[in-house]
C-alpha cells in the first residue's frame, strides 16, 4: 500500500514529463506560429493555413498579438446555459474553451490523478489559508493572494478534490470554460454588464440575433491578481505595438515628451 | 525623388558599371551579388493598385449616381484588376446600408491600455499603405499623462506659459478637452502607471464637416451613418482633411505600398479596396464587415474589450445600453458635428 | 416602550432597587420567569453592543490594509484624472435628446 | 472676325518683341518654367510624396502662394477703383495694366491650385454638367466660381478696351463700365471667398475668426499695390509709357494705409489669442515662439513683422513715400513681408498643431520650390507679354490698319519695346 502511494505520483510525473516533452517537440516540428489573443501565454492560438494564402489568424509581427480572425468562431463551443435569462438566449453564443489553455498538456488531470487524490495529499478539511509546500511557483503570492483583498483563498474557487474544476458557493463543480458563473457570484454588477455586452468583449456578428463569440472573464483578467498591483487597470501589461512613423521633417518626438516640466 | 533615383542607381551600378576586366577578375563576387540582386528583383514587390487602370475606370461616374448596371460593371472591372495585381481572388462588395441601422461606437476610456493593437489590426483589415515610405493608420492612440495638471500644480506653479502675469487661482484652468499628449509614446509595457490613453479615429459625425466642404461630393454620408468616400471620384484637394476636427482623414501621398501577401481580399467598394495615389481615405467602421453584420476589426482585436459598436436605433444594442447607463462624453461636442463615437467610463 | 427600556437598564444597574421598583410599580405582578427574561435580554444586548464596540475599536486600531489604500488611490485615479481634465460628460437629458435626434433624422438623411 | 485675329496676332507680336534685356529676362523665366515642368512631371508620376507635405501638414507651400496670389489679383482693384469711382485721371490711363496684372495673378492662382491637388487628372469632376459641382455647400466651388469669373471679367474688360483702342473705335461705355464696376466688387469677393475657404473650419482654430476676410483684403491691398508700383516703375523705365508721379503717390498712400490696418489687425489677433492663451492659440504660439524646440517658422514670422513695421514707419514719412527711388525698395519689403506673413506664416500654423494636438514641422522640398518658382516665372512671363502688348496698344503703336503689312507693325513694336 505504501509502495503504491509512492509509486503512483512517480509514475504520473513520468507521464507528465513524457506528455509535455512530446508536445514541445510537436510544436517545433510543425514550425507553426503561435499568437495570443488577449492574455499572453494564456490565450494562445496556432496560426495555420485554411486556404492557399489565407491563414486562420493574422498576427502582429512585433508583439505576436492576434490582429485578425478569418473565422471568429474557430475552435469554439456553445457557451452553455446561464442561470439568468439574457440576450444571448436568443442568439447563438459560443465561447472558446478555457481548459486547453489553462490545462495545456493535461497537467491538471494529472494533478488530480497523481497527488490530489485524497490519499497522497489528503482532502483539505476547510478552505482556510495554510502554508503551501508546493505551487508557490504557480501562484507566487498565494499566501497573500491579491484577489479578494485576502478574504478568499484557493479553495474558495478551486475544487478541493477535482482539480480540473472550479466550485461555486454550494460546492457545485464549475467548468474552467465557464468562469463567469463563478466570478459572477461576487462580482454581480460586472457580471450583469458583461451579460448586457457592456463589459468585456464579444466578437463575431454585431447584429441582433447574430452569432457571437463571448469572451469569458479569465480570457482577459488574471483571476489570481485581477487588479494587477499598483496599476490597478485590471489587465496585465502587454508589449505595445510600435509607434507610428514620424511625419516627414521630424527627426524625433522629443517635443511632445516632458510636458509640464519645462513650463 | 532624385535622391531615391540616386539610391536606386547606386544599387544597380555595381552590376552595370563594371569594366570587362573587373568583371573577369571579380566574376565570382559579382555573380553572387547579381544573383542576390536578381533575387531581390524577382522577390514579390508591393503590388501597384493603379497599374492597369483602364480608361473606362478613369471616366466612370460618381458611385452614388451610377445605375445598378454601371455599379456592377465598375465592380467587375475592379475585381478583375485587383485579382490580377494581387494574385488572389479578390471580392469587391457593394452592399448598401442595412435598413433600420445607424452605427454608433463607444470606447471605454478607463479600460484602454494603449497597446495600439487596434491600429495595426485596422491596417491589416483595411489595406492601408504600410512601410517606411508611406504609413497610413486610421486610428491614432494618444497617451495622456495623469496628474500633470492637478489642481495643486495649477495653483502653486503659476502660469504655465512664459509670458503673461498669473493673477492667481485657477485663471489658467482650461475649459474642455485639451488634447495635449504623446502620439509617439514608446513604452516597454503598457499600460503605464502614470498614463491613460485616448484612441481617436473617424467619429462618423451626423453632420460631417468633411462632407460639406467636398467640392465634388465624393465623400458622403450613407443612411447607416457611415461617411464614405468614392476613391475613384476624389480629386485630392484635401479640403476635408482641413475641415475634420478629429484629424481622421489620411491622404495617399504616393502610390500605396500594399504587399500582395498581406492584402485582405475581402473588400468593399466604399471601404477597404486598394486605393490609388492622390486620394483621401479614412475609417469606415469596416464597412465591408459591418454591412454584413460582423464587428469591426478594432472591436474584435481590442484585448481589453474597450471598444463597442452597435445600432443606435436599437435600444437593446451595446451602444444604447452604454448611453443609457454609463458616463459618456464626446470629443469636441461643442462643434455640433454630432459625432457618433462615444467615450465612456464605468 | 421608552419606560420599559429604562426599566431594563435600571434593572441591570441595580437588581435590588429594581425589585423594589418593580414591586412598587406593578404590585408583584411580574413573575420570576419574566424577570429572568428581561435580565437575559439586557445582558445579551449589552454584551452584543459591547462586543460590537470592542470589535470596532479593535478593527479601527488595526492599520488599514495596503490594498484598501491602493484601491482608494488608484481605482479612482482614472476617474479623478478624467474629471480634472473636464471632459464634459453628457447629461442624461442630453443623451436622450441626442439619441432621439438620431432616431428622428434616420430615414431623412442620406 | 478677321480684325480680331489680327488684334491677337499684333498684340502677341508686340508682347514678344524686345531687346537684349527683354530676351534675357524671358530666357531666365523660361529656365524656371522648365524647372516647373520637371517638378510637375515628378510630382504627377510619383504623387505628392515628393513634397514635404504629410497628413499632419496637408496644406503647405502651394496653398500659401495661392492665398497670396489671390490677394495680388484682387489688388488690381486699387488701380481700377480710384480711376473709375473717383475719376482719377492718371490712374485712368494705366488701368488696363492693372487688369493685365490681375490676369497674370489669377493664372498663377489656378496653377497653384492644380499643383496642390492630388489628382489633377480628375479635375473634370468639379466641372458642372460633366462632373459634380457641390455648390453652394462647398466653399471651394465658390472659390472656383469667383476666380474663373474674375479671370473672365478681367480678360473681357481689359481686352475689350484694348481692342477698341486698337481698332480706334469708341468704347461702349455702358458695357465697359458695367464690366468694370462688376469687376471691382468681384475683386473683393475673390479674396473674401478665399478667406472663407480657410476660416470656415472650426477644426483649425487659428483661422477660425471673422477677421480673416478683412485682414486678407488689407494685406492684399498693401502687397498688391506694392507690386503694381514696382511693375509700373519698370514700365515707366523700360517703355515710353508715361505714368505720372501722382499715380505712384496715390498707390503708395493706399499701401501705407492698408498696411497700417493690416498691422493693427495682426496686433489685435495676437492680443486676442495670447491674452487668454487657450489651446486655440497654440498655432499662433508655435508661429511666434516655437514649441518645445520646434521653431522653423519663428525667424520668418519676426522677419515679416520687422519688414512690415519698418516699411510702415518709413512710408508714413511723406518725403520717403514720395521718393520714387526709395519707394520700390520699401515696396519690395512690404511685398516680401506680407508674402511671408500671409503665406507660410498663415498656412502652416493653421495646420500645426493638428486638430488633435500633434506638432510637426514642415519643410518644402526642392520639388515644391521648383513648382512654386516655376509658377511665379509663368506669372511674370504672362505679365511681361501682356504689359508689353497693352503698352503698345495704349501708346497707339499697335493699331489696326486696313491694309497694313504685319512687318511694318512688328518693326514698330520692336522699336517701341527697345
Amino acid at each position: 500500500m505504501i509502495s503504491y502511494r509512492i509509486l503512483a505520483p512517480v509514475m504520473s510525473l513520468c507521464m507528465l514529463t513524457a506528455a509535455s516533452t512530446t508536445t514541445v517537440f510537436g510544436e517545433t516540428d510543425e514550425e507553426s506560429k503561435e499568437c495570443f489573443e488577449s492574455r499572453k501565454d494564456l490565450t494562445q492560438v496556432q496560426q495555420r493555413e485554411i486556404e492557399p494564402g489565407v491563414t486562420n489568424i493574422k498576427c502582429s509581427p512585433t508583439t505576436g498579438g492576434v490582429l485578425f480572425w478569418s473565422d471568429p468562431f474557430d475552435g469554439t463551443i456553445p457557451m452553455g446555459d446561464m442561470p439568468v435569462e439574457a440576450d444571448y438566449s436568443h442568439e447563438e453564443a459560443v465561447v472558446k474553451p478555457r481548459e486547453p489553455q489553462i490545462d495545456r498538456n493535461k497537467l491538471l488531470t494529472i494533478c488530480s490523478m497523481a497527488c490530489h487524490n485524497g490519499e497522497y495529499v489528503p482532502w483539505p478539511e476547510n478552505k482556510l489559508a495554510r502554508p503551501l509546500t508546493m505551487h508557490q511557483d504557480i501562484v507566487p503570492d498565494a499566501m497573500q493572494l491579491k484577489h479578494g483583498k485576502q478574504a478568499i483563498w484557493c479553495l474558495d474557487c478551486h475544487h478541493a478534490a477535482t482539480r480540473t474544476k472550479l466550485i461555486d458557493n454550494y460546492g457545485n463543480e464549475i467548468s474552467f470554460n465557464q468562469p463567469q458563473i463563478l466570478c459572477g457570484k461576487c462580482h454581480g454588477q460586472v457580471y450583469r454588464s458583461w451579460r448586457d455586452g457592456i463589459h468585456g468583449k464579444r466578437i463575431g456578428m454585431w447584429n441582433k440575433g447574430g452569432k457571437k463569440r463571448w469572451w469569458v472573464c479569465t480570457e482577459c483578467h488574471n483571476p489570481h491578481d485581477v487588479q494587477q498591483g499598483e496599476r490597478n487597470s485590471g489587465f496585465a501589461q502587454l508589449d505595445p505595438e510600435p509607434a507610428p512613423i514620424l511625419p516627414k521633417g521630424m527627426i524625433n518626438a522629443n517635443h511632445e515628451r516632458g510636458h509640464g516640466e519645462d513650463h | 525623388m532624385s535622391k531615391q533615383n540616386n539610391k536606386q542607381n547606386n544599387k544597380n551600378s555595381p552590376a552595370e558599371d563594371v569594366t570587362r576586366r573587373d568583371f573577369l577578375r571579380k566574376a565570382g563576387t559579382y555573380s553572387a551579388a547579381s544573383l542576390t540582386g536578381a533575387a531581390m528583383l524577382l522577390a514579390p514587390k508591393p503590388a501597384r493598385a493603379t497599374k492597369n487602370v483602364t480608361w473606362a475606370e478613369h471616366f466612370q461616374k460618381n458611385y452614388r449616381l451610377m445605375t445598378d448596371e454601371e455599379k456592377k460593371e465598375a465592380i467587375d472591372r475592379l475585381v478583375k484588376r485587383y485579382s490580377e495585381e494581387f494574385g488572389k481572388k479578390v471580392s469587391v462588395d457593394d452592399a448598401p446600408a442595412m435598413d433600420g441601422v445607424l452605427f454608433g461606437y463607444a470606447l471605454n476610456i478607463q479600460k484602454c491600455i494603449g497597446c495600439r493593437r487596434c491600429v495595426k489590426a485596422c491596417v491589416a483589415e483595411n489595406n492601408q499603405s504600410r512601410g517606411d515610405k508611406q504609413q497610413i493608420e486610421w486610428i491614432r492612440v494618444m497617451r495622456l499623462e495623469k496628474g500633470k495638471f492637478s489642481e495643486g500644480d495649477r495653483d502653486d506653479g503659476g502660469y504655465p506659459q512664459d509670458f503673461g502675469i498669473q493673477v492667481g487661482g485657477n485663471a489658467y484652468k482650461p475649459a474642455g478637452v485639451v488634447l495635449e499628449g504623446q502620439h509617439y509614446y514608446e513604452a516597454d509595457k503598457v499600460p503605464e502607471k502614470d498614463a491613460f490613453y485616448l484612441p481617436m479615429q473617424c467619429m462618423q459625425c451626423e453632420k460631417p464637416p468633411c462632407v460639406k466642404v467636398c467640392p465634388v461630393r465624393t465623400t458622403y454620408r450613407d443612411p447607416d451613418g457611415i461617411v464614405v468616400i468614392d476613391y475613384n471620384w476624389c480629386i485630392g484637394c484635401r479640403m476635408c482633411i482641413g475641415a475634420c476636427p478629429y484629424w481622421a482623414r489620411r491622404f495617399n501621398w504616393g502610390e500605396p505600398d500594399l504587399p500582395a501577401a498581406d492584402m485582405n481580399p475581402d473588400t468593399h467598394y466604399l471601404g477597404n479596396r486598394p486605393r490609388m495615389k492622390g486620394v483621401v481615405e479614412k475609417c469606415t467602421f469596416c464597412i465591408q464587415r459591418t454591412r454584413k453584420g460582423r464587428w469591426t476589426g478594432c472591436v474584435e482585436v481590442c484585448p481589453v474589450g474597450a471598444r463597442k459598436l452597435g445600432n443606435l436605433l436599437d435600444p437593446e444594442s451595446d451602444v444604447r445600453k452604454i448611453l443609457a447607463t454609463k458616463k459618456v462624453f464626446r470629443l469636441r461636442a461643442d462643434l455640433n458635428t454630432y459625432p457618433k463615437f462615444f467615450y465612456f467610463m464605468d | 416602550m421608552l419606560k420599559r427600556t429604562i426599566a431594563v437598564i435600571r434593572q441591570w444597574l441595580s437588581p435590588d432597587q429594581d425589585a423594589q421598583y418593580q414591586q412598587v410599580a406593578h404590585k408583584e405582578t411580574l413573575r420570576a420567569s419574566r424577570r429572568g427574561f428581561f435580565r437575559k435580554a439586557a445582558l445579551g444586548a449589552a454584551s452584543v453592543s459591547g462586543a460590537a464596540g470592542m470589535a470596532k475599536v479593535v478593527v479601527d486600531s488595526v492599520p488599514h490594509p495596503d490594498q484598501k489604500q491602493l484601491y482608494a488611490n488608484d481605482a479612482r485615479a482614472g476617474e479623478q484624472e478624467l474629471a480634472e481634465r473636464e471632459y464634459v460628460l453628457m447629461s442624461d437629458q442630453e443623451k436622450r435628446e441626442m439619441v432621439q435626434r438620431f432616431i428622428d433624422s434616420y430615414p431623412d438623411q442620406s | 472676325m478677321k480684325r480680331f485675329f489680327q488684334f491677337v496676332f499684333d498684340f502677341l507680336r508686340a508682347g514678344f518683341s524686345g531687346g537684349v534685356i527683354f530676351w534675357g529676362w524671358m530666357l531666365l523665366l523660361a529656365f524656371f518654367i522648365m524647372l516647373w515642368g520637371y517638378g510637375e512631371y515628378v510630382q504627377l508620376t510619383n504623387g505628392m510624396i515628393v513634397t514635404g507635405l504629410n497628413d499632419q501638414v496637408s496644406w503647405g507651400f502651394y496653398l500659401a502662394n495661392f492665398v497670396f496670389m489671390v490677394g495680388v489679383a484682387a489688388a488690381a482693384v486699387t488701380v481700377v477703383f480710384p480711376a473709375y469711382v473717383y475719376k482719377h485721371k492718371e490712374l485712368h490711363k494705366i488701368v488696363v495694366l492693372g487688369e493685365m496684372l490681375a490676369i497674370a495673378a489669377v493664372i498663377m492662382c489656378l496653377l497653384f491650385v492644380t499643383a496642390h491637388m492630388g489628382r489633377p487628372d480628375r479635375l473634370w469632376h468639379i466641372f458642372p454638367v460633366i462632373g459634380i459641382f457641390n455648390w453652394p455647400h462647398a466653399m471651394l466651388t465658390w472659390d472656383v466660381l469667383v476666380l474663373t469669373g474674375y479671370l473672365a471679367l478681367n480678360i473681357i474688360g481689359g481686352f475689350y478696351y484694348l481692342y477698341k483702342k486698337y481698332t480706334g473705335k469708341p468704347v461702349n461705355k455702358l458695357f465697359y463700365l458695367s464690366i468694370v464696376y462688376i469687376a471691382i466688387v468681384w475683386a473683393l469677393s475673390i479674396h473674401t471667398v478665399t478667406a472663407f475657404l480657410i476660416n470656415t473650419m472650426p477644426a483649425r482654430p487659428m483661422w477660425f475668426h471673422s477677421m480673416m476676410p478683412i485682414k486678407f483684403i488689407t494685406t492684399a491691398f498693401a502687397a498688391g499695390p506694392s507690386l503694381i508700383i514696382i511693375v509700373f516703375l519698370l514700365v515707366r523705365k523700360f517703355t515710353p509709357m508715361q505714368i505720372a508721379d501722382e499715380a505712384f503717390h496715390l498707390l503708395s498712400q493706399i499701401v501705407v494705409w492698408c498696411l497700417g490696418i493690416a498691422l493693427f489687425l495682426t496686433l489685435s489677433e495676437i492680443v486676442t489669442e495670447l491674452y487668454p492663451s487657450t489651446e486655440h492659440s497654440l498655432g499662433l504660439q508655435y508661429l511666434m515662439f516655437g514649441h518645445h524646440g520646434l521653431d522653423a517658422l519663428v525667424p520668418f514670422f519676426w522677419t515679416a513683422m520687422a519688414l512690415m513695421i519698418g516699411s510702415f514707419i518709413l512710408l508714413l514719412i511723406p518725403r520717403v513715400r514720395k521718393n520714387l527711388l526709395l519707394l520700390p525698395f520699401i515696396c519690395l519689403a512690404v511685398f516680401v513681408g506680407i508674402y511671408i506673413e500671409k503665406g507660410m506664416a498663415l498656412m502652416i500654423p493653421g495646420v500645426i498643431p493638428t486638430p488633435i494636438g500633434e506638432f510637426a514641422e514642415y519643410f518644402p522640398t526642392h520639388i515644391e520650390f521648383m513648382i512654386v518658382g516655376g509658377v511665379w516665372a509663368i506669372g511674370f512671363f504672362v505679365l511681361t507679354v501682356l504689359i508689353k502688348g497693352a503698352v503698345g496698344v495704349l501708346l497707339g503703336d499697335v493699331r489696326y490698319k486696313e491694309q497694313a503689312s504685319h512687318t511694318v507693325q512688328g518693326e514698330q513694336a520692336n522699336a517701341v519695346a527697345t
